[in-house]
């Protein structure tokens, strides 16, 4: 799904299996938690989790703002 | 190392006073086979022998193991060592082999595991067995209540001690064709043929527990590394099936024996490649066993150099993934490899064939869908238990129909989609 | 923690750590696959044996229950298993007679009973080695 | 006694007009209509159209569900041996509608499905498990050369003689594996290809693993401030209920939905329909799955320019390939007819 995406408009995935993502073709990857909750994390309070939520989408937008010519994992 | 195989051509069976061979007759002693097989206080007092020729109105069911009737001239040790005979090496001198025989063990052990043979019909057709004169051993534990493990191991003994003794007894005989193979030492192997490529078998062997066990000089085969074998030593019998579950694809005693992916091999050895190791290897449960056994097995093909192997699995399921990670490991060390499987694509074949794949399994031959449906007529006469049907690893309740004739998946027919290779059967796409 | 994660009664009260599921192996292999996707390993193959899923109506997975990052080969192997599992035909405990029912919950055992000896997880190894190993309807 | 054959065309080639009738309703005549009459020619009197049905390409797409049910009970007491749709070359919704009453009809009534179509047709990738599809050229040009093939192919099914494999009967390939005994042993075959490849040259395999293409990347966001970012999630979020009943696994549609005015998902809006995780976090709060709150606080503090007020949903779970493929191709379509700049995919 991710590469017909890519064929139209810029994208970037965001998942917790970088392997799997790597493997479907994704070009702008984004590691994230864990599979049950990729942008969360239950175990912390609701205000530090939405911190945390924040700081790996703004991580997502950088991503795709970054010129890039082969697939990239984008970890900080 | 250098084995002969002594053969005598086996085309008809009968019982007689005196076990031997004559004008391709095995005549067969049943008195002293049921005698042999009796010594064992394991197994109990309404034992049988019975023949079933190819083409035959005959079924056998449920069938553990197959295996073809071997027994040492000269030459050090003697067949199935660790397991009926010494620990001592074997591979070397002559060994002399009743070809087109096989003795066939049959009886339950548990009420859904073995497999069925047709001697004809459309089930015939499946299995390399319908097409061998068969003596069936016919067997029941002395005690009903015995440990399944020493029934098992009971089973598997009277097998190789008939399948010896058969042989044995026609030793004073000359045989008609006399196959001479000569395998140089590592050392001369290694300079040998320099322009062809180095090449090597990995042989993985199922070892799961029981009924799921392969055996090497008589040791599991689970508590092994990967090690080097010759591939003389594996037609004396060094590797013994203590393996039937799915009867479609199971290494019998027989296909060890008669490895046709050895046989290919060695046919082809100095024309296309140079053919230098066989490495046999474990299926084991844990993830542990398996990373480290195909990291074993992929290092001692790295540590020798080889530019490719052909890797053959047993079994389906748990096995695909040591499949997998044998291929990937090798490939990965610039190894080439082809793969031999077998399916599991579902009655409609539409199913995934493999529980787990890699890009890296570019040459992958199957021996078929084990999934797809027969109907095996009825048989004017059952050696074995033939209520046993709907409880067989393949059937389900309604498999046998009361004119006698079973509906099942391939799965239950003995080396129907063997993953040595050793029939005709694959499967292509629609 | 090491347990096992498991639909056969009659193993499950055989092992000191283990986990029972009340339901059909493809019960046992989603309850690992949430266990794998919380950081857990899986020790041994989900698919062990080589029965076929429309077969063996029994399933018994050891894994090391713990919560770490995601391990790739438990995952790819958990997720596989599942795979194979919902593409076919399930056969459930209660599908069988009592000694067919009876005789797989045995060949299960005996399949991890290497495995769970190895991991220090049987308790009663009388237990595990009984001839005939009583399956506890549930 | 010849076969009974049921066929199936659109509007267009019963001669009732193009794109504008398309919305035409279901109907069945008992006639030979259109392309059928080359079908009668090739079928050469061993089967015969007993009735056609003729269904507007844009009706059956919008209305699959009735459309499908309505037809299936018009053909029934037709009582086909049977059926024929098609062919649809390269028209998009006529080979969509071709292979769901191929796949309906052979559901219902358990009788061989033939069609015809361009590979490339979206109905190739979504029915072909289902239906026999002879591989037809991408315009109706190439219909004297579909309609023998597909008949042929038919005869063959209706007779029950084996098929051979798709390269030799003309059909595309089902994905359905089929047992044949092959002229040498499986373990000669297996030396005989680790030869080839050991030389480098080109040999089939007999049983093809899942490969992987790529796609060149997109050129970055110049301008995030002013970017329209969109939402797409593998990871099942949809509203609570989930009103489109999307599969918890292989699933055969993705949701569309509407975040207008929404701040933040909470367990009152919103959930997961996927089956392939605990769900338990996400029903909890989607935000972990579907970042919306996240994306609204930055849309309101002018780092992105606007988050996109549709999100679309699927289910990574067991969806296959294909369906995935066909997922991603409309949803970009719809983002960028939407003005979409960029995408955040999240899958769990």
């Amino acid at each position: 799904m991710v590469k017909e995406i890519e064929r139209k408009l810029p994208v970037v995935h965001m998942c917790t299996i970088v392997p799997i993502s790597q493997t479907v073709g994704a070009n702008r990857i984004v590691p994230t938690i864990a599979i049950p909750h990729p942008f969360g994390d239950p175990s912390k309070t609701p205000e530090e989790e939405k911190a945390l939520r924040r700081s790996l989408v703004e991580r997502g937008l950088k991503a795709l703002q970054t010129e890039i010519t082969e697939q990239t994992v984008f970890t900080e | 190392m250098k084995l002969e195989l002594h053969r005598l051509k086996v085309n008809s069976l009968k019982f007689g006073e005196k076990t031997g061979f004559a004008d391709g007759v095995l005549t067969v002693n049943k008195a002293e086979i049921l005698a042999l097989i009796s010594e064992d206080p394991l197994l109990g007092k309404n034992l049988d022998v019975d023949i079933a020729m190819p083409g035959e109105s005959v079924r056998v069911m449920p069938v553990k193991d197959v295996i073809e009737p071997r027994w040492k001239l000269s030459g050090k040790g003697q067949v199935f060592p660790g397991m009926i005979s010494d620990v001592e090496t074997v591979g070397e001198g002559q060994t002399l082999v009743l070809s087109g025989c096989a003795v066939l063990t049959a009886g339950k052990l548990v009420r859904f595991q073995e497999g069925i043979i047709d001697m004809s019909g459309p089930g015939a057709d499946y299995t390399p067995y319908s097409k061998t004169c068969n003596v069936v051993l016919v067997l029941e534990p002395s005690d009903p209540n015995m440990d399944k493990h020493d029934y098992e191991k009971a089973c598997r003994i009277a097998g190789l001690k008939t399948a010896a003794y058969l042989a044995k007894s026609c030793a004073d005989v000359k045989a008609d064709t006399v196959e001479t193979f000569e395998l140089p030492t590592m050392r001369e192997a290694m300079t040998q043929f320099p322009e062809l490529p180095k090449v090597g078998y990995i042989y993985m062997l199922q070892t799961q527990g029981l009924l799921h066990d392969t055996y090497l000089y008589g040791v599991d085969v689970k508590k092994i590394l990967p090690t080097i074998i010759s591939p003389l030593e594996v037609m004396d019998g060094a590797i013994v099936s203590g393996n039937c579950v799915s009867a479609c694809d199971k290494n019998s005693t027989y296909s060890h024996l008669n490895n046709p992916v050895i046989a290919d091999m060695l046919k082809r050895h100095g024309k296309d490649f140079n053919f230098v190791a066989t490495i046999v290897t474990n299926e084991n449960v844990t993830l542990a066993d398996k990373k480290r056994s195909s990291s074993y097995a992929a290092k001692l093909a790295g540590m020798l150099g080889l530019d490719g192997v052909v890797i053959t699995e047993e079994g389906f399921g748990n096995p695909d993934a040591d499949l997998i990670m044998n291929c990937r490991k090798c490939e990965q060390l610039g190894i080439k490899t082809a793969l031999l499987t077998d399916e599991y694509a579902g009655q409609d074949g539409a199913s995934q064939s493999l529980a787990d794949s890699c890009p890296e399994g570019t040459a992958c031959v199957t021996a078929g869908n084990a999934n797809e449906v027969i109907t095996l007529p009825p048989m004017s006469k059952v050696i074995g238990y033939p209520e046993e049907a709907n409880v067989i690893a393949g059937g389900w309740q309604g498999s046998l129909a009361d004119d006698g004739s079973i509906t099942v998946e391939l799965q239950a027919i003995t080396g129907a989609t063997s993953e040595l290779g050793y029939t005709k059967l694959g499967a292509y796409t629609l | 923690m090491l347990k096992l994660i498991t639909n056969n009664a009659g193993l499950h009260v055989s092992v000191s750590s283990s986990e029972y599921v009340d339901g059909s192996s493809l019960d046992v292999l989603i309850r690992v696959r949430g266990l794998v996707h919380s950081g857990s390993i899986i020790l041994t193959h989900p698919l062990c044996g080589n029965l076929r899923p429309n077969q063996q109506p029994f399933r018994s997975v050891i894994v090391d229950a713990e919560s770490r990052a995601v391990d790739l080969d438990s995952l790819s192997i958990i997720e596989s298993a599942v795979n194979v599992y919902q593409s076919s035909k399930l056969v459930f405990p209660k599908d069988f007679d009592d000694k067919t029912r009876a005789d797989y919950a045995y060949i299960d055992s005996e399949l991890m009973r290497e495995s769970l000896g190895r991991y220090g997880l049987i308790r009663d190894e009388r237990l595990c080695n009984a001839p005939s190993l009583k399956v506890k309807e549930v | 006694m010849a076969f009974r054959i049921v066929h199936y065309i659109n509007q267009f080639y019963a001669g009732i007009g193009g794109e504008e009738k398309a919305d035409y309703e279901p109907e069945i005549r008992e006639a030979v209509v259109g392309p059928g009459m080359a079908l009668k020619a090739a079928f050469k009197g061993e089967a015969e159209i007993v009735a056609t049905v003729i269904c507007g390409d844009s009706h059956f797409a919008s209305n699959m569900d009735d459309d499908t049910a309505k037809i299936l009970g018009m053909i029934r007491e037709y009582k086909p041996d049977a059926f024929i749709a098609g062919p649809a070359f390269n028209a998009g919704r006529y080979g969509t509608a071709c292979g769901a009453m191929c796949a309906a009809v052979a559901k219902e009534f358990g009788i061989p499905v033939i069609s015809g179509m361009y590979p490339e047709n979206p109905g190739v990738e979504m029915f072909r498990k289902y239906a026999w599809i002879i591989e037809t050229p991408d315009s109706a040009a190439g219909m004297r050369k579909a309609v023998p093939a597909m008949a042929k192919l038919a005869l063959k099914l209706l007779k029950g003689e084996t098929l051979g494999k798709p390269s030799e009967e003309g059909y595309i390939e089902r994905g359905i594996r089929k047992n044949m005994f092959y002229g040498k042993l499986a373990a000669q075959r297996c030396v005989d290809m680790f030869v080839s490849k050991l030389k480098g040259e080109t040999f089939e395999t007999e049983y093809p693993m899942p490969v992987f293409d790529r796609v060149d990347p997109q050129p970055a966001v110049k301008d995030m401030k002013h970017a329209v970012i969109a939402l797409v999630t593998s990871g099942g979020i949809c509203p609570k209920g989930n009103p489109d009943h999307i599969e918890a696994s292989s699933a055969s549609k993705f949701g569309e939905y509407d975040i207008t005015g929404v701040n933040d998902l909470t367990s009152e809006t919103h959930c997961t329909a996927h089956g392939g995780y605990d769900a338990t976090y996400a029903d909890q709060d989607a935000d972990r799955v579907l970042p919306v709150d996240v994306l609204r606080d930055l849309e309101r503090e002018g780092v992105i320019g606007k988050l996109h007020n549709k999100f679309y949903t699927t289910v990574g779970n067991g969806t296959s390939v294909a369906n995935a493929k066909r997922f991603g191709a409309e949803i970009v379509n719809r983002l960028v007819n939407d003005g979409v700049t960029a995408v955040i995919l999240t899958s769990t």
